[in-house]
């Protein structure tokens, strides 16, 4: 019982973390210097990086 | 002459998403050293991009819009943490020879790229295609690579059933003492996967080049006709 | 901001599921992980000492390169691991001191070396001049394979010692 | 406090994260454009890999091991480097902008980045203590940001140079990692 209940604890609390920290992270606007850094990152195919434009899209 | 739709080899060499998009390099140069590890760890990557891209498509209504990314993450991540188990449990020496590059197929940029870039937009069973030939186009390119550099490292081929341990085929070709063990190290992962990469690059060049020159002659044709036309 | 909760308690759901699947495949495989453990740990021990029972020993060890000890009937077998000419823990090998004073075993379990060059260490004549000399004696480099082999010995200079200290 | 050393010149020279481990591929193909992302990449790297190896190693002798989940460690350990990469994001927008500036584009890329997840997973197999697990992540980053900055110097010049059509760009970038390995190969008998 205890290991659920610490299973439940740990990933629960990183899950949640993980989301909160994404999400304010996305909603927070980039410092005014920082917008043309965006096309320095070199055509990467990887979709996980988050300059991706995967990672532009706001609500549904 | 209106574009014929490449037939699957070709699109296996020409979108090849190792070759061309240079996605998941980092476990095909670690472990394409022999062909039992180069199998093994395309079977895992298809059978983890398969599951993926399916739970990934079944839930794509639910998942809010904000965090696909880190619920694609969680799902890989026990996707491949349920496929270590068993490996660890059913094939030791698979397990022993891959080692810690079965963990870190999580972060492999193929699985999460196509079930960001497929999977989470259309139907399972796209999805399922998907996967298919990304997890086709990853076993090319690791089988060859892996056959090059066994055949260097240690002159001739050997393939071992994972569950039983029986060697189905044990070739040796070129005598021990004229085997290049370089290959065997990453000096001969970087060098057979940059000489391969080229290969591709150029074919697919050439293609491009006879696609252009095609579309030129019809373009030609066309005018041509035209004027006769007038 | 109440979208954040919303996130959150999403992800903490996801998070949880894949836990629950985690747990039971674990359970699943549990038993067969620890069967297949045992097993090679006991066919690497019978090289050294075939048909004998062995006892695992917990140490303190401040060297890095003892892996595990364990006491057979005839004496205590040594499970070292030694950053050879592979780099770091590239060679792992099983040494065993016998009661009588001498090296009653000495096989490579795994090795990371240049192959014809360094994996000399595992081969006969390099196992011949170490297995029956007296513990504590020194033991020569193979000519053309220092690396590899000043690691072998060095690791087994360090159970030497430690085995000197504790067990003799 | 010897094989501190052996471990720190270890995870420099010989067992380099890249060369010899080939980790952190993605970002050595796409960032060693020039010299000054090269380093931004490299100190991106080395901030994040000791934070989040230390975060894990934390996490996993205080958490998961009381608890006996030892199996959750991968999960737990992207989780936990997840939320390190947003915080410092989040963080560096925030408050240090002008910081945000030269290392804000590498960050996102890091949280999916090999190399980081491995050597938290490295220092809990080898089950290191405290020291080795600093000294082994620090080695592992100086090692990365080495090879980089080498390779993003070699690159700007094969990038003026005119080789073969089909060996433009990648190809020729892995061939000539290929002749670093085996040049940082030869330190092999160092230790």
């Amino acid at each position: 019982m205890r290991q659920v209940l610490g299973l439940l604890g740990v990933l629960g609390t990183l899950g949640s973390l993980y989301a909160v920290l994404y999400y304010f992270n996305k909603k927070t606007p980039e410092p005014e210097g920082c917008e043309e850094i965006q096309n320095s990152c070199s055509g990467c195919g990887i979709t996980s990086c988050g300059r991706h434009p995967s990672h532009m899209s706001t609500e549904e | 002459m209106e574009e014929k739709k490449p037939s699957f080899l070709q699109s296996l060499i020409l979108e090849n998403p190792v070759f061309s998009l240079y996605l998941g390099i980092c476990s095909i140069l670690g472990v394409s050293t022999s062909l039992d590890n180069a199998v093994g760890m395309a079977a895992l990557v298809f059978l983890v991009l398969l599951f993926s891209n399916i739970v990934v498509s079944l839930i794509r209504k639910i998942t809010p819009g904000e965090i696909r990314i880190p619920v694609y993450i969680v799902i890989i991540a026990t996707l491949v943490s349920v496929a270590e188990m068993f490996i660890k449990a059913y094939m030791p020496s698979l397990y022993a020879s891959m080692g810690s590059f079965i963990s870190l197929v999580v972060v492999n940029c193929i699985i999460l790229g196509r079930a960001e870039a497929c999977a989470s937009k259309n139907d399972v069973l796209t999805s399922i295609k998907d996967a298919c030939v990304m997890g086709a186009g990853y076993f090319v390119a690791i089988f060859t690579i892996s056959v090059i550099r066994q055949f260097l490292s240690t002159g001739g081929w050997s393939f071992a059933n994972p569950l039983t341990l029986k060697t189905i085929f044990d070739i040796k070709i070129i005598p021990e003492q004229f085997t290049i063990g370089l290959f065997g190290k990453p000096v001969g992962a970087f060098v057979t996967f940059g000489l391969l990469a080229a290969l591709f690059a150029g074919y697919k060049q050439n293609h491009e080049a006879k696609l252009a020159q095609a579309a030129k002659e019809a373009k030609a044709a066309a005018a041509a006709a035209a004027k006769e036309a007038k | 901001m109440k979208r954040a909760f919303y996130l959150a308690f999403f992800l903490a759901v996801v998070a949880a599921i894949a836990g629950g699947a985690l747990t039971f495949a674990n359970d699943m495989t549990k038993d067969q992980i620890a069967a297949n453990k045992a097993a090679t740990e006991k066919a690497n021990l019978e090289i050294i000492y075939p048909g004998s029972d062995f006892e695992k020993l917990d140490f303190t060890d401040d060297t890095g390169m003892i892996v595990s000890v364990y006491k057979a009937n005839e004496g205590y077998v040594y499970q070292m691991s030694t950053d050879g000419f592979g780099g770091k823990g590239s060679i792992e090998f099983m040494i065993g001191f016998g009661t009588d004073g001498k090296i009653s075993g000495y096989t490579v379990l795994s090795s990371g070396e240049t192959q014809g060059i360094g994996s000399k260490v595992a081969e006969a004549d390099f196992v011949s001049s170490v297995t029956g000399k007296d513990i504590g004696a020194s033991i020569d480099i193979i000519s053309g394979a220092s690396v590899s082999s000043r690691a072998v010995i060095k690791g087994i200079d360090a159970a030497t010692a430690h085995y000197e200290a504790n067990y003799k | 406090m010897g094989d501190l050393l052996t471990l720190f010149l270890s995870t420099v020279l010989i067992d380099n994260i890249i060369l010899s481990h080939f980790l952190g591929m993605c970002p050595f193909m796409g960032v060693s454009k020039n010299r000054s992302s090269a380093l931004g990449m490299g100190f991106a790297v080395l901030f994040v890999i000791v934070g989040a190896s230390l975060l894990s190693y934390a996490l996993y002798y205080l958490a998961l091991v009381p608890l006996g989940l030892e199996y959750l460690e991968l999960i737990t350990f992207i989780l936990v480097i997840a939320c390190f990469v947003q915080f410092t994001e989040l963080f560096l927008k925030k408050f240090i902008p002008s910081l945000y500036k030269s290392l804000g584009i590498f960050l996102p890329l890091i949280t999916t980045n090999c190399a980081v997840l491995y050597v938290a997973l490295d220092n809990i197999t080898n089950s290191y203590d405290l020291a080795h697990t600093i000294v082994n992540s620090v080695g592992v980053s100086v090692g990365f940001m080495l090879i980089l900055y080498i390779f993003s110097t070699i690159r700007e010049r094969l990038d003026a140079s005119t080789p073969l059509k089909s060996f433009v760009g990648n190809p020729l970038a892995l061939i000539t990692a290929g002749l670093m390995a085996l040049a940082f190969s030869g330190l092999a008998g160092l230790i």
